[in-house]
Parts: C-alpha cells; sequence; structure tokens
C-alpha cells in the first residue's frame, strides 16, 4: 500500500465520522427534550402561534423525515437561518461576521505555542536534567495546569489596569486597542491595523493556547530525548558529523513527527476552549455565537454550527494524515521488500 | 589495577612488526558503567592491536563487551559510560582516547568507520539513502551538489546495489535488509577510511545475504587495503573472515590467536567450550558438550577468573588469582589468560606467574 | 546508550540468583490466612493499630459510607420494597454523623465571638482562627496516618506473609518512592482528596448554616456598642461581610468580619465563607470528576481490551465512532447536551453533576482509549498472548489476565491527567453559568462571581480557587508523571497525542 | 487424537506429489500437511495483493520424530508452524490428524487439539507474562483444561521445573529473575504441562547464547527421548537443523523446496536453493578451502511471487531458453540482474517530492533505467536475439511502463523456470524419501554441472 493510497483511505475514514457526528447532534437537538417552538414563542405561551410554529418548522412530520431533511440540508451546505438569536439571519451570514474572529484567535494561538513551546522543549530536552530542563519542565506544567478562564479573567484585569499596577498602560503601548472587544479585522494589510488587530487578540491568543504550549513543550522534550538514543543519531556521529548538525539534521526532523498529531489535536482542541475565552474578553466569535445559540435553544444555528464544527474537526485530521504523509517516509509503507 | 598493562607482552613483540604497521592498537582499555546499584566493568583492560590490510576479529557472547569496546574506539560512549584515563587507543601515532569532540569528528568516517549491527535503524528514516552518503562527502570530502551525487551513485554501485541511480533517491524503509546493510557500507566507505569496525554486521541478516556481505567486505579491503576490526557471536562467521581472533568473555581478552591455531588448538577451556558447543561441528544426533551456567554480569574489578564459576577445569586458585594473558601453543601470538598456563610450569608456578607481583600475598 | 546492547540485561535481573528468603519452606502453597495464622505478630499488630484509627472516626465513617447514595431517590425507585430498607440506612447514617469522632466539629469548635474578656463558644476558649486551624491540623494528621498505616501494611505484608520474595511490582514502587516528583504529585492529590471527604468539617462553618439556607440559621456574635451577645441571622450577616472591592466591603485572607467570624480565604462578594464554599466544590469536583473517570474509563479499557485483542473490524468500528465524537467539541458538545437536559429528572440527581459526569464520561473515552490504545496493542503482540490462545485460554481471560495489568498503569498515568481536565472542565462550565447548579459550590463559579474584584482588594475570590485548582492539576500530573517512570522507566511514552487528555475540552 | 492410530488415511488428488514418498511409513505418520496455504489479506479498501505467506506446502509428520523447517526470514516457516496449532488460519488445504481436519476444528475437538499441540516460541523475553510467577505460567494450561485437582497440578508444575533444569523453589520466581537459557526451559515446562504429543519449537534457540542454545538443545532431545514427543522442529540455523532433526524441509518463498532424510539432504542435497544455502553458512573451521555459491540479490516479496518457480530470480542453476546456451555465465547474470532491477522498479512507489515534479513536468519519475542498463551491460556485447529484446525493454521502460519491459524480456528470453512453477518430485534413490522442486530434476533439464553437491555452478 502506497503512501497516498494510505492517505486516501484515512480521507475516506472521514465520511463515516462526518455521517455519525451529524447524527448524533440531530438526535439531541431533536430528540431531546429541547422544543425549539417554544423556544421562538419566549414564554407567552400563546398556543396557536405555538402550533403554527411547530407545523412550519415541519416538526410534526414523522421523526425520520426530519432527519433526512435535516442531513440533506447539512450535506448539501444549506445551514437555514437562525430562528433567535438573531431571527431570519441566514447562518452563512453569521459565521461570516462571527468566524473571521475565532479564525484570527485560533490562528495566533496555534503559532505562539509552536513558537514558544517547541523551542523550549527541544532545549530542555537537549540539555536534560539541568536546572534550566528542570525550569522549563515545571514551568511547562503550571502553565499548562491553569485554567483558561481563569487565566482571562486574570489577563483582563491586570492589561485593563496596568496603568495602575505596574505604571505602563498596555492599552496605550505601541497602538491604542481596547482589552475587552471583538479585534478590528478590517483592513489587515496595513501595517498599523495588523499590529492593533493582533495586540488586541494577543492576551487572548496565549490565553488559549496555554495548554498547547506546555504540552509541545513536554513532547517535544521526551522526542528529542528519545531521537538522541536513536541508531542513527549514533551512526551520524560514528561518520564524524558535527554535534550540531546531529542535533539539527538528525534529531529535530524526527522529534517533529510525534508532534504532528499534538499540534494538530490541539487545534482542534482550541474551538472548545474559545467559548470560555471569547466570552471573557468579549470577542464575540464562533463560540460565543455557539454558547448563545444552545442557551437561547436556537436549533437550526446549534445544528448548523455544530456541523461545521465536526466538518472543521474532520478537517483538521486530513490536514494531520497529510502533513504526515509528507513528513515522515515510512506513512503506509508496510515493511515488503 | 594497572599490571594487566602487560608491557611483557605486548602482542607481536616477537614478529618484529613496528609499531608503524599497526593501524590501530588498543591498549588496557577499560571502559565502565555506572548505573544506580553497581558499577559494570563492560571492558576491563583489553589489548590488542590490528596491522594494515588485516582483519582482526574480536568474539563473544552477549555481554561480553565486544560492541562497547567498538564504541570506546570511536569516542562514542557516553554518560553513565567513561573510559578508563589510563586506557590508551592509537591510531596514527596519536592516544585517541585524550581527543577532544571535535579532534574525535575529524577521524570519524575519515579515519575510523563503523558499520552497525541492524542497518535499518541506523540510518535515519526520513532522509533518502543518498542524502545519507552525501552527508558523508560533504564533510569529509567536500563534495557537493551535483559531483556527491555521482560519487554516491558510484558507491553504491561499488557495493553492489544495481540501479544505484535510483536508489540513491529512496528512503531506507525501501530498501531490504541486506541492501540497507550496503548502504551503510557505501555510507562508510564514502570517507575512505583506513580502518573498519564491523559491529555484529551480518547478525541481523540472513545466510544468503550473510554471505553476500561477507564477500563485499572481503572485496573491499583487498581492493582498499583496508583494515578491519570484525565483531561477531558467530564463531563460523569469524573463521572465515578473520585473520587473528580475540575471545572476550566478561569484559576480558580471554585468549588471542591467529585464526588457524586458534580453531585448531583452543587453549583456554572457555574457547574450548565455546567451539564444542557449536553444532554443525558434531555429526548430528549426539549429546552437544555445553558450558553449565550464564555469562556473569562484570559488575566489579577482576580480582578471580571470570569463567571458573562455569569451568570445568576450575581449582582453588581460580576463584583467587586473576590471570593475565600467557603465552601458549606454537605459534608466538597465541595468548590465553588461564591459570593452567604456561604448559611449561607446575600448576602451582603457574599460579605464581600470574599472582600480582607486587603484592604476591593472598588475598 | 552502547552500553544497553551489549551490557544491559543482566544489571536488571533484580533478584537473580538470590537465596532463598528466610521463611520456612513450610509456608508455601498455603493460602494467606494460613500463612499470618502461623506468624499472627505483625498482622495482629497491624489490626490493633488500624481499629484504633476506625474507632476514632467510627461515626463519620459509617455515617460517611451510607450517606453516599442519594436514599431518598433510591428509596423512590421501587416503592414498598427497597423504601423501607433506604429509610433504615438514611437513618443509621444520621444516628452515625451524631457519635463524636476525633475531627467533628463539636469536638474543636471554632465559632463563638470576643467579648472584652476574651473568646466565648469557642473550644478551650482559643481563638476561632486557632481553633480551626488546630481542627484542619487534627483532619490532616488523621489522613495521613491512614497513609502510612496503609504503606505500613504492605511491607509487613511484603515482607511477612507474601510468597515470593521479589515481584515486578516492588520494582515500580520502588521507583516511585524515590520519585520525588511523583510523590509530591501523589500529597498534593492525597490532601485534595481529604479535603473533598472531609469538607463539612474543614470549613470554619457549614455549607448548610453559610451558602444554602442563610436565613434559617442564626449566630450569635457581641455587639461592641450595646455589650450585649446577640443573635442574628447568617444571611444578615453575610450582607455586612462583603467583598466588593472598594473601602471597607472587604473581608480578605484570614482576617475576621465584624460578626467575629474567622474566614481563612476570605468572603465572597455576597459575604459568604469562601473557605467553605472551597471545600465543598472540592467534594463536588471530585465526585463529578471520579465519577466520569469511571465511566469513561469503563469504556476506554474494555474497548482498549477488545480492539487490542481482535484487532480488524473491531478495531475500525471504535475508531470511528470514538472519531465521530471526538469531532463534535467536547466543552461545546457539553454546553449543549447539559442545556437540552436541564430540565430533565436526570439533571436532578447532585444539582446536575451526574449529568456532568456521564457527559464528561462519554466525551472523554475516546481520548483515553487513545491512550491506552498504544499500550494494549503493544501487549497484544507479546508472544505469551499467542501462547495462552495456543492451549485454548479463552479470550476473556486472556485480556484479563495477560493484557489488563499492563495496561492499568498506562491507564492511571492517562486518568490522573484526565482528572485534572475533568475538574478544569467543570469550573469552566460553571463559569459559564451552566453545569452544577447554584447554590451548590462550584469553583468556577467563585472565579467568576470574583471576575469584576480581581485588580482590587478583593483580588482573593477569583485568585484563591484559581490557584488551587493550577496546584491540585499540577499535583496530578506530578503523580502521572511518577507512575510513568515508575511503570516504565526506560522509555518515555509520550508518542502522539495522549497528553490532550489532560486538556478538559479545552477550557 | 488420544493415542491410537488410524493409521490409513486416504491419498487425496492433493497428496499425489509426495505420497508416495512417504508411502512406506504410512503407519507412522501423525499429521498430514495437504497443499496448505495462509495468505495474510490486508485490510485495505482497495484489495491489495495478499502476503503468501504459506503457498501449497504438502508434507506428513511422522510420530516420534523431529521435522525441520529450515529457510531465511519471510519464507513463511513461522506462518506454517503457526497454522498448524491454529494461531493462524489457513486460507486453503487441510491438515489431517486421525480424520480430522485440524484447520476447520472447533469447539471441544478444536480445544483437544490446544491439549495435544504445543508450541514454544523464539523470544523468551516476550513469551513469559512477567506479571505471573514462573508457577502460574506452567500451570496455566493445566487450569484451562482442567487437569486433575489444584493440589496434583501444583505438583506437577514443580515436577516439570525440576524436568526441564530448574528448581522446585523457582515456582515462585518471577521471569525477570531468570537469564534467556533458564525462561526458555520455563517456555518448554509450560508447553509439556499438558502432555501433549506434537510440539512446535518455533526457533527455540535462536535467541540465545550458543553456549546455552547447546543446553537447551540437549534438553529438547532428552525430553523427545523420554516423553515420546514428536517435534516440528522451525529453524534458521543450518547446523542446529542438522543436528537435531531426523528429516528437513526446506522453505523458501511460501513454497516447499526440498524435503528429506537430514543427512542425506545436508550431504546431497538435490535443489539449488538448498545447495546455495548449505554452502552461505560459514563453518567454524578456517582451514576449510571454500568454494561457495553466492547467491544474487534478495528474495522477492512473498505479495509477488514470480510466476515460475519461486527461486527463479536467484537461481543459479536456472534452465537458459535453448539457443542462448553460448552465452557466459556473467553476461546471462547481468541480464538476470536487469530483469530484477525491471521488478524492483515497477513496485515502487514514487516519493512525494517526485511526483510533484513529475506534475510540474521538470523530471520522469525515475532516472533512466539505461544508466542502469549502461552500468550493466558497459563491457559486454550479445548477440543481436540478446540485444534486440534488451533494447526495446530498456525502451519501453524509458516510456513509464516497467510491467511491458518485464514481459519482453520474459517472454524473448525466459525458460520454463519463469513460466511454470515446478512440483514437488520425487528424488535420490527410490525410498529415500527425498523430494525437490526444480525443473531440472526432469530429465530434459538436467543439469550436467549441478549432479553432486560437492561441485555447485561454477
Amino acid at each position: 500500500m502506497g503512501r497516498w493510497e494510505y492517505f486516501l483511505k484515512r480521507v475516506l475514514l472521514m465520511v463515516p465520522i462526518v455521517f455519525l457526528g451529524t447524527t448524533v447532534t440531530f438526535l439531541i437537538l431533536r430528540v431531546g427534550p429541547i422544543d425549539p417552538a417554544a423556544a421562538i414563542i419566549g414564554p407567552s405561551g400563546d398556543t396557536e402561534a405555538y402550533a403554527a410554529i411547530r407545523d412550519s418548522l415541519g416538526l410534526d412530520q414523522p421523526l425520520w423525515i426530519q432527519y433526512a431533511e435535516f442531513m440533506r440540508d447539512l450535506l448539501t451546505l444549506q445551514l437555514g437561518e437562525s430562528w433567535v438569536v438573531v431571527r431570519g439571519q441566514s447562518v452563512w451570514e453569521l459565521v461570516g461576521v462571527y468566524g473571521p474572529r475565532t479564525l484570527w484567535l485560533g490562528f495566533w494561538s496555534i503559532l505562539i505555542p509552536i513558537f514558544v513551546g517547541l523551542p523550549l522543549g527541544f532545549y530542555a530536552g537537549l540539555n536534560p536534567n539541568t536546572l534550566a530542563d528542570y525550569i522549563a519542565s515545571f514551568g511547562g506544567i503550571v502553565w499548562r495546569a491553569m485554567p483558561n478562564f481563569w487565566l482571562a479573567v486574570i489577563f483582563v484585569s491586570v492589561l485593563t489596569q496596568s496603568d495602575a499596577l505596574f505604571g505602563f498602560s498596555w492599552g496605550d503601548w505601541l497602538v491604542e486597542t481596547q482589552i475587552v472587544t471583538p479585534p478590528d479585522l478590517s483592513g489587515l494589510w496595513e501595517p498599523t491595523q495588523f499590529l492593533g488587530a493582533l495586540k488586541a487578540i494577543l492576551p487572548a491568543a496565549l490565553v488559549l493556547g496555554s495548554a498547547s504550549m506546555g504540552n509541545e513543550m513536554r513532547i517535544g522534550r521526551t522526542a528529542v530525548l528519545e531521537t538522541k538514543n536513536a541508531n542513527y543519531v549514533e551512526m551520524a556521529k560514528a561518520k564524524g558529523v558535527p554535534g550540531r548538525l546531529v542535533v539539527w539534521k538528525h534529531m529535530f526532523r524526527n522529534a517533529l513527527i510525534p508532534l504532528v498529531p499534538v499540534i494538530t489535536g490541539e487545534a482542534f482542541l482550541l474551538l472548545g476552549g474559545s467559548v470560555l475565552v471569547e466570552t471573557v474578553f468579549a470577542i464575540n466569535g464562533l463560540g460565543y455565537l455557539f454558547f448563545q445559540a444552545t442557551i437561547n435553544g436556537d436549533v437550526p444555528l446549534v445544528g448548523s454550527l455544530m456541523f461545521l464544527f465536526i466538518l472543521l474537526s474532520v478537517g483538521i485530521n486530513i490536514l494531520q494524515d497529510f502533513l504526515y504523509t509528507v513528513i515522515d517516509p515510512r506513512v503506509g509503507y508496510d515493511g515488503g521488500a | 589495577m594497572s599490571r594487566h598493562a602487560r608491557d611483557d607482552n605486548v602482542p607481536l613483540n616477537a614478529d618484529a612488526t613496528s609499531s608503524r604497521d599497526l593501524a590501530l592498537e588498543v591498549e588496557n582499555l577499560r571502559t565502565v558503567f555506572h548505573t544506580e546499584h553497581e558499577q559494570i566493568h563492560a571492558v576491563d583492560g583489553i589489548s590488542f592491536n590490528i596491522r594494515r590490510g588485516e582483519t582482526v576479529g574480536l568474539v563473544g557472547e552477549s555481554g561480553s563487551g565486544k560492541s562497547v569496546t567498538a564504541r570506546s574506539i570511536l569516542g562514542l560512549i557516553e554518560s553513565p559510560g567513561e573510559i578508563d584515563p589510563a586506557s590508551a587507543i592509537r591510531f596514527e601515532g596519536d592516544n585517541i582516547t585524550e581527543y577532544t569532540e571535535s579532534e574525535y569528528e575529524s577521524i570519524r568516517g575519515d579515519g575510523i568507520a563503523m558499520v552497525f549491527q541492524d542497518p535499518l535503524s541506523t540510518l535515519n528514516p526520513v532522509y533518502t539513502v543518498g542524502n545519507q552518503i552525501k552527508e558523508a562527502l560533504s564533510l569529509h570530502q567536500d563534495l557537493r551538489g551535483t559531483a556527491a551525487t555521482e560519487r554516491a551513485i558510484e558507491l553504491l554501485e561499488e557495493v553492489g546495489i544495481p540501479d544505484a541511480a535510483r536508489r540513491v533517491t529512496e528512503y531506507p524503509h525501501q530498501f531490504s535488509g541486506g541492501m540497507r546493510q550496503r548502504a551503510v557500507i557505501a555510507m562508510a566507505l564514502a570517507c575512505a577510511p583506513e580502518v573498519l569496525i564491523c559491529d555484529e554486521p551480518t547478525t541481523a541478516l540472513d545466510v544468503t545475504i550473510q554471505a553476500q556481505i561477507i564477500d563485499l567486505l572481503m572485496d573491499i579491503q583487498a581492493e582498499r587495503d583496508l583494515s578491519i576490526l570484525f565483531i561477531t557471536h558467530d564463531m563460523g562467521v569469524i573463521a572465515e573472515v578473520a585473520d587473528r581472533v580475540n575471545v572476550m568473555y566478561a569484559g576480558e581478552i580471554v585468549e588471542s590467536a591467529p585464526v588457524e591455531p586458534l580453531f585448531a588448538e583452543p587453549k583456554h577451556p572457555y574457547t574450548r567450550g565455546l567451539l564444542r558447543s557449536i553444532p554443525s561441528t558434531q555429526t548430528s544426533g549426539d549429546r552437544l558438550e555445553t558450558i553449565k551456567g550464564e555469562v556473569p554480569t562484570p559488575n566489579e574489578p577482576a580480582s578471580s577468573c571470570r569463567f571458573a564459576p562455569r569451568c570445568p577445569k576450575s581449582f582453588e586458585e581460580c576463584s583467587e588469582v586473576a590471570p593475565i594473558p600467557t603465552a601458549v601453543g606454537d605459534d608466538p601470538d597465541h595468548d590465553a589468560a588461564c591459570l593452567l598456563y604456561p604448559e611449561s610450569m607446575t600448576t602451582d608456578e603457574a599460579v605464581a606467574h600470574h599472582r600480582p607481583a607486587d603484592d604476591g600475598g593472598e588475598q | 546508550m552502547g552500553a544497553d546492547t551489549d551490557v544491559g540485561s543482566g544489571s536488571t535481573r533484580t533478584g537473580e540468583f538470590r537465596e532463598e528468603a528466610s521463611r520456612p519452606e513450610g509456608d508455601r502453597d498455603l493460602p494467606l490466612s494460613e500463612r499470618i495464622t502461623r506468624n499472627p505478630g505483625p498482622a495482629a499488630t497491624w489490626a490493633a493499630v488500624v481499629a484504633v484509627l476506625i474507632a476514632a472516626e467510627f461515626g463519620a465513617i459509617v455515617s460517611g459510607l451510607l450517606s453516599v447514595p442519594p436514599w431518598g431517590w433510591v428509596g423512590g425507585l421501587v416503592p414498598g420494597v427497597v423504601e423501607p430498607v433506604a429509610a433504615l440506612l438514611a437513618t443509621v447514617a444520621e444516628r452515625g454523623a451524631e457519635l463524636p469522632t476525633i475531627t467533628s466539629r463539636s469536638v474543636i469548635d471554632n465559632t463563638g465571638y470576643q467579648t472584652p474578656s476574651g473568646w466565648e463558644g469557642t473550644t478551650l476558649g482559643l481563638s476561632p482562627a486557632v481553633a480551626w486551624a488546630l481542627r484542619v491540623a487534627v483532619i490532616y494528621t488523621y489522613s495521613f496516618t491512614w497513609l502510612l498505616v496503609g504503606w505500613w501494611g504492605y511491607t509487613l505484608y511484603r515482607r511477612h506473609y507474601r510468597i515470593p520474595d521479589w515481584t515486578p511490582r516492588d520494582d515500580v514502587v520502588n521507583r516511585f518512592r524515590r520519585h520525588s516528583w511523583g510523590l509530591f504529585g501523589l500529597t498534593i492529590v492525597f490532601a485534595f482528596v481529604v479535603m473533598a471527604l472531609f469538607a463539612p468539617v474543614l470549613g470554619p462553618t457549614t455549607v448548610d448554616q453559610n451558602i444554602e439556607n442563610p436565613y434559617e440559621n442564626r449566630i450569635d456574635y457581641y455587639n461592641d456598642e450595646t455589650g450585649q451577645v446577640e443573635s442574628i441571622f447568617v444571611g444578615e450577616a453575610n450582607g455586612d461581610t462583603q467583598s466588593r472591592g472598594q473601602g471597607d466591603n472587604n473581608v480578605g485572607p484570614l482576617e475576621y468580619d465584624q460578626y467575629d467570624r474567622f474566614h481563612p480565604f476570605g468572603t465572597l462578594p455576597d459575604g459568604k465563607d469562601l473557605f467553605t464554599f472551597m471545600a465543598s466544590g472540592a467534594r463536588v469536583s471530585l465526585l463529578v470528576g471520579l465519577t466520569s473517570l469511571g465511566i469513561a474509563g469503563g469504556f476506554a479499557m474494555v474497548f482498549a481490551m477488545l480492539t487490542a485483542y481482535y484487532k480488524g473490524l473491531v478495531d475500525l468500528g471504535v475508531v470511528i465512532a470514538g472519531d465521530s465524537i471526538q469531532a463534535m467539541p467536547q466543552l461545546l458538545f457539553i454546553i449543549l447536551a447539559s442545556f437540552v437536559l436541564s430540565d430533565t429528572w436526570i439533571a436532578e440527581v447532585y444539582n446536575g453533576g451526574l449529568v456532568l459526569a456521564i457527559l464528561f464520561g462519554i466525551t472523554g473515552w475516546p481520548a483515553l482509549w487513545r491512550a491506552v490504545r498504544g499500550p494494549a496493542l503493544q501487549v497484544s503482540e507479546r508472544e505469551w498472548i499467542d501462547a495462552a490462545k495456543s492451549y485454548g485460554q479463552r479470550p476473556r481471560v486472556t485480556m484479563q489476565k495477560h493484557m489488563l495489568p499492563y495496561v492499568v498503569g498506562y491507564f492511571l498515568i492517562y486518568a490522573s491527567l484526565s482528572l485534572g481536565g475533568v475538574i478544569i472542565g467543570i469550573a469552566g462550565l460553571s463559569f459559564l453559568g451552566l453545569g452544577i447548579e447554584a447554590p451548590v459550590p462550584e469553583w468556577g463559579r467563585a472565579v467568576s462571581a470574583g471576575q469584576p474584584y480581581v485588580a482590587t482588594q478583593s483580588w482573593h475570590i477569583s485568585l484563591i480557587p484559581g490557584i488551587l485548582v493550577v496546584i491540585i492539576v499540577t499535583g496530578f500530573n506530578a503523580l502521572g508523571d511518577g507512575v510513568r517512570d515508575a511503570i516504565d522507566p526506560e522509555s518515555d511514552i509520550g508518542d502522539g497525542g495522549n497528553e490532550n487528555v489532560a486538556a478538559g475540552g479545552g477550557a | 487424537m488420544s493415542g491410537e492410530s488410524s493409521g490409513g488415511s486416504e491419498t487425496s488428488p492433493e497428496m499425489r506429489n509426495i505420497s508416495d514418498s512417504n508411502s512406506t511409513a504410512n503407519d507412522d505418520v501423525l499429521l498430514s500437511v495437504r497443499d496448505l496455504k495462509t495468505h495474510y489479506e490486508e485490510r485495505s479498501l482497495f484489495g491489495g495483493d495478499p502476503v503468501r505467506a504459506v503457498d501449497g506446502v504438502s508434507f506428513d509428520v511422522r510420530r516420534g520424530e523431529t521435522l525441520g523447517l529450515v529457510g531465511e526470514s519471510g519464507c513463511g516457516k513461522t506462518t506454517l508452524g503457526r497454522t498448524l496449532v491454529r494461531l493462524e488460519e489457513a486460507t486453503d488445504g487441510n491438515i489431517v490428524i486421525d480424520g480430522d481436519d485440524i484447520t476447520t476444528l472447533s469447539g471441544d475437538a478444536l480445544q483437544r487439539w490446544r491439549r495435544d499441540a504445543q508450541i514454544v516460541f523464539q523470544d523468551p523475553e516476550s513469551s513469559l507474562n512477567d506479571r505471573l510467577t514462573v508457577g502460574e505460567i506452567i500451570r496455566e494450561p493445566l487450569n484451562v483444561h482442567n487437569w486433575k485437582t489444584p493440589a496434583e497440578r501444583r505438583q506437577r508444575v514443580r515436577n516439570l521445573l525440576e524436568r526441564v533444569g530448574l528448581r522446585e523453589e523457582h515456582y515462585y520466581r518471577y521471569p525477570h529473575q531468570f537469564s534467556g537459557g533458564q525462561r526458555q526451559r520455563v517456555g518448554i515446562a509450560r508447553a509439556l504441562a499438558v502432555e501433549p504429543d506434537f510440539v512446535v519449537l518455533d526457533e527455540p534457540v535462536s535467541a540465545l547464547d550458543v553456549s546455552v542454545q547447546a543446553q537447551i538443545l540437549n534438553l529438547l532431545m532428552d525430553l523427545q527421548e523420554e516423553l515420546d514427543l514428536t517435534y516440528l522442529f522451525i529453524a534458521h540455523d543450518l547446523s542446529v537443523v542438522r543436528h537435531i532433526c531426523d528429516r528437513v524441509a526446506v522453505m523458501y518463498l511460501g513454497k516447499i523446496m526440498e524435503f528429506g532424510p537430514t543427512e542425506q539432504l545436508f550431504q546431497k542435497p538435490e535443489n539449488p536453493y538448498t545447495r546455495s544455502l548449505l554452502s552461505a553458512v560459514p563453518t567454524p573451521d578456517p582451514t576449510v578451502e571454500r568454494d561457495r555459491t553466492t547467491l544474487r540479490g534478495t528474495p522477492p516479496s512473498p505479495r509477488d511471487p514470480p510466476n515460475g518457480c519461486v527461486f527463479s530470480t536467484r537461481c543459479p542453476a536456472k534452465i537458459r531458453p535453448d539457443g542462448f546456451e553460448e552465452l557466459s555465465e556473467h553476461d546471462w547474470d547481468a541480464i538476470e540482474v536487469f530483469r530484477e532491477v525491471l521488478r524492483e522498479r515497477s513496485r515502487t512507489d514514487p516519493s512525494l517530492s517526485e511526483r510533484a515534479r513529475e506534475l510540474l513536468g521538470l523530471e520522469t519519475r525515475l532516472p533512466d533505467v539505461e544508466e542502469a542498463a549502461g552500468e550493466l551491460f558497459a563491457s559486454r556485447s550479445f548477440p543481436s536475439d540478446v540485444q534486440e529484446p534488451i533494447q526495446q525493454s530498456i525502451e519501453a521502460a524509458n516510456d513509464g511502463n516497467e510491467e511491458h519491459a518485464r514481459e519482453i524480456i520474459t517472454a524473448a528470453l525466459g525458460s520454463v523456470c519463469d513460466r511454470e512453477a515446478p512440483s514437488l518430485l520425487a528424488t535420490g534413490r527410490t525410498d529415500s524419501g527425498r523430494s525437490s522442486r526444480c525443473h531440472r530434476h526432469k530429465e530434459e533439464y538436467a543439469d550436467p554441472d549441478a549432479s553432486g553437491s560437492d561441485s555447485p555452478q561454477s
């Protein structure tokens, strides 16, 4: 079996996953005790209007027809309209408004850990059992143990009053930004705008990426420790490759392989964490939207968003397999000569 | 401890080979591993040498310290292992145990190259075979780019890999076991070393492939006048490849001799036992002679013969006196470390011969 | 590294050729009870110490064991048959709770008031702070004594009653004993468990009195102006002891309020005692965490055994099921599901705790399963599994006897990590106002309540719960590290995304 | 399999090849393997070729003998052994014992076979569960088969420990406390616990040092004599096999290449593969003048075995088609290597960067085959009937069509060895019980050079 056949197989495996995940979502929304019609009506309890809404929403139809329509709509990407949160607004439009903020947040909260956690982890792995290693490792564990929402609360408070606390105003530093507000994502190509958007998202991204940073550090450390003892590293030394080249060429490249699923796995965790961080930092992103939709009983919005999340997660999985296939030449190889 | 510094029998005095003919000389090498509970004297005061163009065998069972010897020579011992500072490994006139890491880097590959046991794990899985050969070329021969690729292809052809132009672009896992070992050999040859250390190069391979690799190594040696240190546990292989053989047991060389007298007249009880326990030398169906017990872990300095507990000929003094290499047999190069020798002496005299001169008394 | 190829194995054979222990040969093959009868000394001493420990807490142990199940709810399940029994057990539990124990509130009482002549109402007239600290010290001493007695019992067994003089587990235990980071973790985790177990007596006041029913309870205090001892509803008192940042509106850590109540962690914005809140919250977190871990772990282990043993389609099926669950962001899924289930009967159990536990359980197993799948597959490739098949051992026994013991160690590592994750997750949900319903204490709610005051003098409200979470999750991580190094000292098994089990859905 | 022998197993059509040579000893037959195939199907959405680990094997195992199974790694010997004890499921064929087909057994009958047949594994590190005491390990089969009372089981385990050279008090020790040789003794004790008749020994000594290996071999021989056991001894070490086995089957790529009594087979191997294999074994005697047939290349993948004789890609005695006798050995070798190159190329999976370059039109997938051909054929001049197909083949390969290139060469220069799989033919004296799988044994292809073991082709 070749590498690309392996990849294709992995992609095909995603089909039942999308299907099953979406089905579970349907079951929770429509079979569970939630009543979308009541949510639309609100607490007034007008029975006639209630019946009319049930009828118009197709809620009186047999369940399997509802299911078929639900699946058909989602799979053809007809995500419908919001019923409660922003009544009548199409889900696609809502995603267009809320989505970019989450993407911007997610992008930086993946990038920052990679550029901070990995180097720290590699450094610790190269110098195991030194003071620096202990500090980095312990710091990584503690940093990872901090709940996002709590860290976010602390950040917000400290930054909003940085002037009083440290005599340094974060809000006015470099570019003027608000702390608890959605980032302004217009005109990102202009340096000041970009800087502003980056600075506005930075605390949130740091918080959201905190667990990833700790993870990547730890796993980077063990991966380096492992490759350090590999026979090919000894071979490289035996043929006279200088120490630094052994590290950069022979150890790091191999140490990256186990990190691929870690990084992609975390990319996905960020979606869940975004609810809390977006709430604290008042970034009106997808997590926040989902939360609002849920507590308001906005069934179609919740369903469509969950479907998008499933697609996103499956997409990340595929990306992971793709990276694997690229980075590790052994993937999909069965060992037969 | 240092009484093993064998000034009286530094090998080959009799042979009048001057040290200029020696490619590599190992003298009183000791490598110790410090573990949590104990110190393991993996290599405990061994001395041997390799002449130019010669194949010297190092044979022993697992745990005898032969791989550690190879790694000690290349300076690949890392913490918790340590080479005793009194050890000397002479290569091109220098005692390389005193080298710094960067000085070592300049002779690794270039002067002394190594072929390891398991070719799959010694090749880096994420780089093509060509890349890894070219790495060695650029380090020691300053070849880069197309010139390096061409040279890599030549090397692969030289070690008998057909379709080398395609093979250089392939990854190690796409090679079969024998091909991988050929590639490792090509890599070792890339820098034209003078000494090649082969650490069980055929153990992981099937017999027909083993035969190919042995043929290849012998051809290369003849072509390039290489000196080879060949490490194996297989007496059959050693009989085939080696000119001289050192038999290791629990970190020590118990017998050393040119290959023919060794196999014809093994002197040390361990060598004898080892040869007799190999099935094929006898007709089928008989009971095999065995060596009772197991190989010990050398976890303290030798104060007795380490083989004594398993030795069919051991006597009381064997557990009190550590034997030193002593000339035995007709061949001047034939030494054994055993209290039974020299044969010309009575047992008591022999024991006295082996007993440390300086403190002469009982323990 | 080179050493391993040539020197290795000899040194790892710990007990090789060791002479037989001095135990008489005749003891072999006897059941444990017989072995104890033949040499009763050590066992008897140990049993006596245990008896003393139990006696000191007898009432609490009885009531603790019996009051775990919600009897009213159980009795309601099958009225007639179960109901009387349940009622009886509930009564026994209540009676047990009334028996005096060395840790009960009444033995060392920290509630009282200060008159000009000194403290009234507290035990021995100690100040409430000292009395409270004393009680806490007694509780922790008592608990750690149990820990030591347990360890002592194990060593006694090992020395006097176990037949083999060495087992592979000894090495694991010895490695863990030398692992100071792991021991640190164990200490933290144990302290947390004690906090949860003894929550009702640890706080300076009780949840019932201070948090849930403040207007049904009264306290006495000494009114400086009138010079009289007066009585006031706790709710009213709380109103005067709020922590809201500005001015006098703050009762910080280790402070007394104007009613002479001692607050080790200060008060919440509504004037309730933060320490009592936290101790009780620990109980909720631990209970929900363990239940969810039980559910997730059960699935994970059963699936790990089945997939490793049968491989092929079974494995594929579980992969798809697991991936489907993981395709939905855990926290979002739980938010959705707990909202949907919020009006059903199941949400009533433990104020929504059961729902949370179940949700964390069914969304958590895929990560745990993935973490133990590797070790399970590895052990299933060992030849002793083939050997068991070859002489016809039943698959269930093979899995149980030849595979499970190897995987359990790895499971413990990830269980420890993921318990920390669940604790964070629960706190995150309650921070959003979901999950455990108020007024039942939950740590996330304290963080949420204190959010506006972080940068004021009332910083403690948010900060202390957060720091406690960090300490406890770090403790669980350290424990996991210790277990990992103890069971598998050679290889670091930090492969794959296994560590993501610790993430608590990203909260 | 309770001990009485049913004797007359009918000769099924599949047995033809070999039954003649074995018919003299039919009464002693414990177990007959007929046309056994074990293929591993890959769990792939696109099918793919199965691994033909065992691909049509027939032989008999006689009561009380030690039957050796030798071959290089990947030849299917271990799979065959595992199939016999039902650790693998046979794809086709049958294994008959007392009229029962083991491949289809189930329920109680299977459980009985699981008692009567045992296996000893190669790796003493991995074959004992190191969380159980040695006593528990050896006792487990007794528990599974409900052997007598618990007290008697314990006593039996003690006896077994003594019997295999350990001590009674090792009962409560753990495998970690033993060395490799001692562990292997435990493995043997476990296999013998339920008094089997038939034991598969899967490379039982290859993980051990020579001096320990001899101890284990002696033990195995003693036990066989004492307990009247039948062994299937799987090994890659020919000297060990020669030492311990009564009869030997030599396997290559899932097929038995040669079969016969050990001494005869070792002294006068008939099959070219056996001959090469034997000549490759180094002897611990430096004075022996070696005249070795070093085989070229590596065995083909068992996913894609050659169409004709499985050994045809490496065979030193390969039959040439008519009209090419004049070509020198070296020339012919070069052609064989070239065919090997094509074969390898047709199985190559292009890497990502290669594929990208190909898409961009920068480079063809593989470097020109001409370079390889040039290297091979540089100093050779072939007659036109050889040169032409080679040239055509090179061109086809340059067009990226390796399959076609192979066909061209096979059509022009292939012989019966490439086209037709030889069957196992009786060789040697009529009642010697020997057989070998080679076209050379047919009269029309007899190789004058290869008549004896002592003169393999030059």
